[in-house]
């Protein structure tokens, strides 16, 4: 395979720098940063004062738009983390301090005591059956008891117990101690002391999430007086199948499925008598989740949503909140409610609220949930103080403007709910792009820190009779208590191919997984099982002892006895042991056709073709050339900057127009960044780390073929001119918020003259053409309002909208444009405001009549201008693009990605990203942030000396292919090709190993390296 | 001799001078009566060996995977559906096929007349219009064909082909609408009842494999049943074996099978095996609105799929 | 084999990343679910061949359960769509030919869905159970009993 | 649908008279949904905002005078409307334009007001009669404490006990305190209130100058509409003086061991929280402190106490007017606690007691339910 390498070497800066990143605190966005970090050659600590990674994510259900469940997506994750050996979780733990400077940093931890030694506690569990304390399950927001010693969730990781010493017996009144003799594994130790310990690294990442809003501080939600209040989060865990119903939704006061439920809107947000004026951003979203989960499991539930404006504005979300508001018994209304009280008898909830005409309605229902703000823990002012970071008033990190992941303190970066409150996507893709900054910092220690295991050279079995030896393992007495466990050892010696067979108490103790290392060698193993718990977590521990006793990984086999038969056979020990011994034997005989599975390893051309010259693809190309990368940056047009020339201000004040020909310049002037306008790609083939792509440059259209590691997409977005609407395009007094923005820059003493101006939201989005939200007209229309009172204080400025969408901190640039005199008028999509050309006593003028909706009446007003905040629309070239690539297109027409939660910026096809408005419409920050992901997701193939393809994955047998395409078809990564004969090829690079085409292929042509057909045979052989 | 049978004849001698095609797949007359076979012919010389009659039966797609020459094709109905498939499934180009449709009237069930008549009393056929002269050493007798079409051709839904470049013969009246009511009598029948019956007709089977090799679209270079590595099937003419040779035969044929009968036709013993077919048409018909052979876009119903397929009925706790 | 106390054996093939997930979180939780069911453990849904249905109902296997992540959460992006039109067919045409409703059945559980998995099994078990040993695909020996190659049981 | 253009007049002239809050509005009719009015009769304050925002409020209608200034909608508003002061501009109007449109019974409160400086039009003469026997001393130099009674136990014979007992706490409390007497006018809360500026203005303009005048540096009120007025309004017209109501005073003469309430007292007596006392001033703990010190006493909550507290509707100069029976919240209170089984139904403000006492009378409770104000019960119990 080709290999072009294309490291520049840049001078070494004379300090000494260090190849480690620290992230503090480990919800979704610390955990992505990590691994983001550990995968462009860093040592990781990743550390949280939690007993278990996981963050608030672990506790969600489902997440909207696409209902995944919450804890599908992200364990995996956990599992990631947990067996790179480059990263290291450290749980219980606080930053106490910082010293140094960007690249050497001292940072000072402080460990509480878990009472149980990591090292030695395998989570099995048996310590919570002793144990005689209940106490309330954090995990489970208190709704449920866990015992005083547990594993923090059943998918912890690390899944290690921890004694609550707050309510331990011994611990507190020096009574009990009865788990520590039941701890075969000796881990309970009650001696552990607090720890303070001090690492070094090159960089801090901070992503301490977020507190829900406690209603407890503010009386008027009669949380704690009414039992059928519930907050949002404690609602996530009642529906939730691992939640303490098991996913059936009861209430709270008497169990019983509630047919009615309310959701509150903005509890804790957009609130000034609870002190918090912010939009916590994600809480109409949820909201809506929730009620379309709810009517999942009651499909006749009825459900009303309170709210003030729905806040429907990312990617996918408003089709999500159309579906939500067009089920049967669901009402989205338009108002705050009071709790009034609730009913003696039956404890329903009683709610006024006014409704749209001149009513107030009371209310009962079964169940109140209170969609509870977003805001910034305690603890993030004492962190702020320790590092000596600015936070602003919020309680939230402050960022320099256009740098979203910096903090106040060089080589300290922040991502997620700790800049302001987001969703997970924004949170994921901050926490790449705050990688990416600590990789740019750091980059010449790339690989300094980190470990590369080396395995002694494998052993060749090809041609040996198998020699399987079987290890059982007791787990503690997890296993032993239930299934008879040297019954079921004897029982496999006697298996076809077995040639040894044990009992371990623990079989991935340090002990236990040297033993299993040893007895390979002694016996001349050439093929492993491990009875014992669940592959998903342990195979990595057993296939590496293979490793080191030099056999192929893949010459292993679990059993699993211990999730999928001890534990859920508890009362028929014989039928256990029965079952015990059938997984055993189907294991065995997949073991005996095990075969070696290679992975190969090929170059990586380090570079980067990046598609579009406006700032998001500028500031990727800037991470990545920062790191050394040749960058060849292909523009459409003839010049650099793409929409956010046209945009002079943000609503926050930030100079756009300086910052962009900033960033014009540094680009035009970086010696690794190869910029062609004019240029179009043409021709793209290849697979990632070894992409060739053809470019036509120039008028001529000449030719040019480009070779790169990885392709950044960043095609932008447009503002569509809305012909036909409002009389654009027909009347020059209206006009579009980017013309706007222009005439107010070129000729603002125009506006002395003008005494009104309206402006119109949602022209071209959120109807039947595009039901989509445009995301950053409201703030955009608000900024240009604020304007217009800044030019002429005493002007009219209306803002006709239908929700106004100033999400998170920009909502108190909403409240400002009220202060200061805006008026804003709501109107629904099929009561559109009315726009006509007046003359009238010699004045001329644009008259728009809306309804107002309080009032009832229509209202009418005269306007010197008319601004419409046209929709944000795709450029026609994503299509063309989008089958050049093999990359798909939502619905709208914006890419799409991997994963809309945990894969923002990345294709399902390795080694393409995409960043900015190519993704959908956002704001200049946000285009950055993301820029700087698509760099560091980039990283993570270009960081490499060599990628590696193959393993499980599938293979054709030329021979039995007709070549009839089927497997072309169904592959989800179009990882399958024809050859020139015709016959399908896999190519090893896209193949991610999910079978689908074996599983197709009527021939047998197609087959999956460790689930072949012949193995799966053989098993069922065995059954 | 037929217009049809000239029609044909003209447009090969067409292509043959032309040199467009190197050969064209047809039919000739049999050595026995009611016995018309495929032809290759290669040479302006041997069109008039062509012909076009009721008994022209054999599904001609099948001669044309792996032809390296450019060939033209005397298409029916059904031999043009599985011309499409196999176009789709890359086994047939597109461009090196001239496809000679023909609208067909259905073929004759060679069977049914010689119930009729008794067996190898005929010695000679002919066909004009509708009427069909069959001679017996001493007698004639003249009969309606429409009478005595095969039962698929009867119900044929698409006589005309579905792709052709260039049609010969008038398409008829419209053609019936499939109700799939076989279908579904069959499916209304107890369940006993039906395995019954499809256990009496799959013992009958010898494992001779005529219906696969007979299939257009049985093209695998190594079949499910053939292999050892796994040994899916059992050679042996077990019950079971026998099953899940047809079950599975059939399933890859879901969405694939443009029910010409060959195979059928081809069973030495007379299994019913279209039952099965049959079964996964009407399947295809309903959950996917698919029909096999009729469009070159139309992706394999089980090559692809929607978000919001209906799936099997679901355990649903 | 028969007896008062039959139990059906039932092959399960799960998806590595809901189902079997899925499996283990009802471990974990310790919910009890009867024990008849033998798992094999696929990468996605959409890797299960019809055949190895066929082939376990063929070996003896009174029931077999499919079970994948729900539509639309595939790890693998599609994995489970084309995996649910080869089931939507396979399972019409198996009962269409007088195989017992029942005896393979479907479902989608996801990783946080334990109690559901072991709610799937036990109604997956009762079914089963009711309908009685396997007879129909079975591939029976001459001598009549299961044919056991390689591997002696208990 | 009725076709208007904003009334930019109109929008100007409630500005001016302090009702610009109306712009932070975003109409989510929490006000509304919060409102005590809203238990009784439709009301809609998220509309009168909007009206005003758009300048079309219609003058003569009877809602602008409905609300009671309980502060319910405000304490909640989530974009911090001060709602009670676009209708009090809203008055101002009125009362300056259309003076027919304002109430009749107000009308006549204010012409008392005017003339004698309190609603009743009782003499300035009679203003000390409660102090009869008790010997209180003019505020002097170095006796700079005025204790305010407020006009409501001044004039109303029915109140005195008020007044008088306070007197005898503050006395026994060690207070060194005075009154002013004569020169003390109605510290002109309810009058602001109804929009009457300009006679507020006045009213507070002659009490500062008589306060001054004797030498009063700290006040200690009766009632918390004189708390609130003298503590947030008087500094600004040039009365500064450390403000305290009764109850946070005796709050803290038990904390200093100044007083101690020996006597028992046996009974079941619910607090109700006084708006001007509680939202207005989150005075909420000190009440319920000097209760609970009161040996014997069963203190109760209300159903909705502190921050959710019922007003009485005595507040926003609605004290003066008439309320239609059916639609006084003081006859919800007192019936909430006979239900609850409460004997005494305790407060802290004369307008509370004034209510309390009507409703009880009106709707035969006498013999289920005292009502007492706290410094009644204090007096008794020393």
């Amino acid at each position: 395979m080709p290999h072009e390498d294309n490291i520049i070497q840049l001078p070494v800066p004379a300090r000494k720098r260090i190849g480690a990143v620290m992230v503090v605190g480990a919800g979704v966005g610390g955990i992505q940063a990590a691994l983001d970090a550990a995968a462009s050659g860093f040592k990781v600590y990743l550390v949280d004062k939690r007993p278990a990674i996981g963050g608030k994510m672990s506790q969600l259900d489902k997440t909207f738009p696409t209902n995944d469940c919450s804890m599908c997506i992200l364990s995996p994750k956990f599992i990631e983390c947990a067996t790179n050996p480059n990263i290291t979780i450290i749980t219980n733990t606080k930053v106490e301090g910082v010293e140094g400077e960007a690249g050497d940093f001292d940072v000072h931890l402080f460990e509480e005591p878990r009472y149980v030694a990591e090292e030695k506690c395998t989570g099995c569990g048996t310590c919570s059956e002793y144990c005689p304390v209940f106490v309330p399950d954090v995990y489970n927001e208190g709704l449920s008891k866990t015992k005083c010693i547990h594993v923090h969730f059943p998918q912890a990781v690390p899944a290690k117990s921890i004694v609550d010493a707050t309510r331990c017996l011994f611990l507190t009144r020096k009574e009990c101690q009865i788990c520590v003799p039941a701890c075969k594994n000796k881990a309970i130790d009650f001696h552990q002391q607090p720890k303070a310990t001090t690492l070094k690294v090159g960089s801090l990442i901070l992503a301490p999430g977020y507190e829900p809003f406690d209603p407890l501080t503010q009386s008027q939600y009669g949380y704690d007086r009414f039992s059928n209040i519930v907050t949002s989060l404690e609602f996530e865990r009642l529906i939730s199948a691992s939640g303490p119903n098991g996913g059936e939704l009861y209430r709270p006061s008497d169990g019983k499925v509630p047919h009615k439920i309310a959701w509150i809107q903005c509890v804790g947000s957009r609130d000034e008598s609870s002190g918090c004026t912010y939009c916590s951003a994600v809480c109409c979203m949820y909201a809506t989740k929730q009620v379309i989960l709810s009517k999942e499991h009651h499909p006749e539930m009825e459900a009303v949503v309170l709210h003030n404006d729905i806040r429907a504005y990312g990617k996918g979300f408003e089709r999500f909140y159309e579906r939500a508001k067009n089920m049967a018994g669901v009402r989205y209304v338009w108002a705050k409610a009071a709790i009034v009280g609730e009913r003696a008898e039956t404890k329903n909830v009683v709610l006024r609220y006014r409704t749209n005409g001149t009513e107030v309605r009371d209310e009962e229902f079964d169940l109140v949930v209170l969609s509870v703000g977003l805001h910034a823990p305690e603890g993030n002012r004492d962190l702020a103080g320790k590092l000596a970071i600015q936070v602003n008033q919020h309680g939230f990190c402050e960022s320099p403007a256009f740098s979203p992941m910096e903090t106040s303190r060089a080589g300290v970066f922040n991502c997620g709910v700790f800049h302001a409150p987001m969703d997970i996507p924004d949170a994921v893709t901050m926490a790449s792009g705050a990688a990416s900054l600590a990789s740019q910092l750091l980059w010449e220690e790339r690989g300094t820190m980190v470990e590369e295991k080396v395995f002694p050279e494998e052993r060749d079995v090809t041609g040996e009779a198998p020699r399987v030896g079987l290890f059982v393992c007791d787990c503690g007495t997890n296993i032993a208590k239930v299934v008879d466990v040297p019954r079921t050892v004897e029982y496999a010696k006697g298996l076809p191919g077995v040639v040894y067979a044990a009992e371990e108490t623990f079989a991935c103790s340090v002990d236990s997984v040297g033993h299993i290392i040893k007895t390979i060698e002694k016996e001349g193993l050439n093929r492993v099982v491990v009875a014992a718990c669940t592959p998903r977590t342990h195979e990595p521990v057993f296939q590496n002892a293979l490793r080191e006793a030099g056999l192929n990984p893949y010459l292993f086999e679990f059993a699993n006895i211990r999730e999928q038969c001890s534990l859920v056979h508890m009362a028929d020990k014989a039928r256990a042991t029965q079952k015990a011994k059938d997984l055993l034997r189907m294991a065995v005989a997949r073991a005996t056709l095990l075969s070696p599975l290679y992975r190969v390893s090929y170059g990586v051309t380090r570079s980067a073709l990046i598609i579009g010259g406006g700032i998001a693809g500028m500031k990727a190309a800037l991470s990545l050339a920062d790191q050394g990368i040749i960058v060849h940056l292909i523009e459409k047009g003839n010049g650099l900057g793409g929409l956010a020339v046209k945009i002079p201000v943000t609503l926050e004040g930030g100079d756009v127009r300086r910052f962009v020909e900033g960033v014009i310049a540094e680009v035009s002037s970086n010696d690794l960044i190869e910029v062609m306008t004019n240029a179009e790609l043409a021709e793209y083939s290849g697979y990632v780390g070894n992409f060739t792509s053809v470019v036509r440059v120039g008028t001529a259209g000449t030719p040019r073929e480009i070779r790169h590691g990885v392709t950044i997409v960043a095609t932008g977005a447009e503002e569509l001119k809305p012909r036909e609407s409002y009389l654009y395009g027909v009347d020059d007094r209206v006009k579009t918020l980017l013309e706007l923005d222009e005439a107010m820059e070129k000729n603002a003493d125009r506006f002395k003259d003008c005494n009104s101006v309206v402006f119109i939201q949602c022209v071209g989005s959120r109807d039947a053409e595009r039901p989509y939200c445009s995301r950053v007209c409201c703030s955009h229309s608000v900024k240009s309002a604020l304007k217009l009172k800044e030019l002429k204080p005493e002007m009219d400025v209306y803002v006709i909208y239908r929700d106004m969408r100033t999400y998170g901190l920009k909502e108190d640039y909403y409240k400002k444009a009220s202060d200061q005199g805006v008026v804003f008028i709501r109107y629904e999509a099929d009561d559109k405001p009315e726009i006509q050309a007046v003359e009238e006593d010699g004045r001329a003028f644009l008259r728009l009549t809306a309804t107002e909706p309080i009032l009832g009446q229509r209202l009418e007003i005269d306007a010197d201008m008319v601004c419409v905040a046209a929709a944000s629309v795709p450029p026609a070239g994503n299509r063309p693009l989008s089958r050049l690539l093999k990359v798909p297109l939502n619905e709208d027409g914006f890419f799409m990605e991997a994963h809309m939660k945990l894969r923002p910026v990345d294709f399902a096809t390795d080694g393409i990203f995409m960043c900015g408005t190519a993704h959908s419409p956002k704001f200049i920050d946000e285009s950055i942030a993301q820029a700087q992901a698509a760099a560091s997701r980039a990283m993570t193939v270009l960081a490499r000396k060599e990628l590696k393809a193959g393993g499980p994955i599938s293979r054709v047998t030329p021979a039995k292919c007709s070549g009839c395409g089927v497997c072309r078809n169904v592959c989800p990564y179009q990882a399958i090709s024809a050859a020139e004969d015709g016959v399908s090829v896999v190519n090893e690079a896209l193949c991610k190993g999910c079978g689908v085409c074996a599983a197709s292929c009527r021939s047998g042509a197609l087959d999956l390296g460790g689930v072949s057909n012949n193995q799966t045979w053989s098993v069922i052989q065995a059954l | 001799m037929s217009q049809l049978t000239r029609e044909i004849r003209e447009a090969a001698r067409k292509l043959l001078r032309a040199g467009q095609v190197q050969v064209v797949i047809g039919f000739e007359r049999g050595s026995l009566p009611m016995r018309s076979r495929p032809c290759f012919v290669r040479c302006e010389e041997d069109v008039d060996r062509l012909v076009w009659d009721g008994f022209c039966e054999t599904d001609v797609a099948r001669y044309l995977p792996k032809r390296k020459e450019k060939a033209a094709i005397v298409a029916k109905g059904c031999d043009s559906r599985a011309l499409v498939e196999l176009i789709k499934e890359n086994q047939v180009v597109r461009d090196q096929v001239v496809i000679i449709g023909v609208a067909c009237k259905g073929m004759i069930d060679g069977s049914r007349i010689e119930a009729k008549m008794g067996r190898g009393s005929i010695v000679e056929d002919d066909e004009t219009g509708e009427k069909l002269i069959l001679k017996g050493a001493d007698s004639e007798e003249v009969l309606d064909r429409r009478e005595f079409l095969h039962v698929r051709c009867k119900a044929c839904t698409h006589p005309v082909p579905a792709l052709y470049d260039l049609l010969v013969g008038q398409p008829g009246a419209e053609a019936p609408k499939d109700g799939f009511s076989d279908v579904e009598e069959f499916g209304a029948l107890d369940q006993e009842a039906r395995w019954v019956y499809l256990r009496d007709e799959m013992s009958k089977c010898i494992r001779c494999y005529a219906c696969r090799n007979a299939c257009p679209l049985c093209y695998c270079p190594e079949c499910f049943v053939d292999g050892s590595q796994p040994q899916w099937v059992g050679k042996s003419t077990n019950l079971a074996d026998t099953m899940v040779f047809h079950l599975i035969r059939a399933f890859h044929l879901a969405g694939r099978c443009v029910g010409c009968g060959a195979c059928e036709h081809a069973c030495p013993v007379g299994v019913d095996i279209r039952k099965l077919n049959r079964k996964l048409q009407k399947d295809m018909k309903d959950l996917f609105s698919h029909e096999a052979g009729l469009s070159l876009e139309e992706v394999c119903p089980l090559a692809t799929f929607r978000a919001d397929d209906p799936g099997p009925p679901m355990v649903d706790p | 084999m028969e007896s008062d106390t039959w139990e059906p054996k039932i092959v399960a093939f799960l998806c590595n990343w809901c189902s079997y997930a899925g499996a283990d979180l009802a471990g974990t939780s310790r919910i009890q679910y009867p024990s008849n069911m033998r798992v094999v453990r696929v990468p996605c849904s959409g890797r299960i061949d019809p055949l190895f249905i066929l082939a376990s109902l063929q070996k003896g296997a009174d029931g077999v359960l499919v079970s994948g992540c729900h539509p639309g959460e595939c790890h693998y992006l599609t994995g489970n769509y084309s995996a649910r039109r080869k089931f939507a067919v396979l399972k019409s045409l198996l009962e269409y030919t007088g195989l017992e409703e029942g005896r393979v059945q479907f479902s989608w559980v996801s990783a946080s869905e334990g109690a559901r998995f072991a709610k799937v099994v036990e109604q997956v078990t009762a079914r089963i159970k009711a309908l009685g040993p396997s007879k129909k695909l079975v591939k029976e020996t001459p001598g009549g009993s299961i044919h056991v190659a390689a591997h002696p049981r208990d | 649908m009725k076709v208007t253009a904003p009334f930019k007049e109109a929008i100007e002239m409630i500005k001016e008279a302090g009702g610009e809050a109306f712009r932070k509005c975003f109409q989510c009719g929490l006000c509304t949904a919060s409102c005590p009015w809203n238990q009784v009769r439709t009301f809609l304050p998220h509309k009168m905002i909007t009206e005003s925002k758009f300048g079309l409020v219609e003058l003569g209608e009877e809602d602008w005078w409905l609300c009671s200034t309980c502060n319910m909608c405000v304490s909640r508003c989530p974009r911090g409307v001060t709602i009670t002061d676009v209708i009090r501009a809203v008055r101002n109007i009125t009362t300056d334009s259309v003076p027919r449109a304002v109430p009749a019974s107000l009308r006549s409160a204010v012409a008392s007001l005017k003339n004698a400086g309190n609603p009743w039009g009782g003499l300035r003469d009679e203003r000390i009669n409660w102090t009869r026997d008790l010997a209180i001393p003019p505020v002097s130099e170095g006796k700079e404490t005025l204790y305010f009674s407020c006009c409501v136990p001044a004039y109303d014979s029915k109140m005195a006990n008020v007044a008088r007992a306070t007197a005898r706490i503050l006395k026994e409390a060690g207070a060194d305190f005075g009154i002013v007497g004569a020169k003390e006018s109605c510290c002109g809360e309810s009058v602001r209130k109804a929009g009457n500026y300009d006679l507020f203005d006045k009213l507070a303009g002659s009490n500062i100058k008589a306060f001054h005048e004797a030498g009063v540096k700290r006040i200690i009120t009766s009632s918390p509409h004189c708390y609130v007025t003298f503590k947030d309004e008087y500094p600004g017209l040039g009365g500064n003086f450390e403000v305290l109501h009764l109850t946070q005073y005796l709050a803290r003469a038990i904390d200093e061991g100044r007083l101690t309430l020996k006597k028992p007292f046996p009974k079941k007596v619910v607090y109700h929280d006084p708006c001007y006392l509680g939202r207005h001033s989150t005075v909420y703990d000190e009440p319920r402190k000097i209760l609970g010190n009161i040996p014997g006493l069963t203190l109760m909550d209300e159903m909705n106490s502190r921050e959710h507290s019922l007003c009485c509707g005595g507040g926003g100069a609605r004290i003066w007017m008439e309320t239609k029976k059916g639609e006084r919240f003081s006859d919800i209170l007192v019936e909430q606690a006979v239900e609850l089984g409460a004997e005494v139904l305790a407060t802290a403000c004369p307008y509370c007691i004034l209510n309390f006492k009507d409703s009880v009378l009106t709707m035969g409770r006498e013999d289920r339910l005292e009502v007492r104000d706290v410094s009644e019960i204090v007096a008794e119990v020393m």
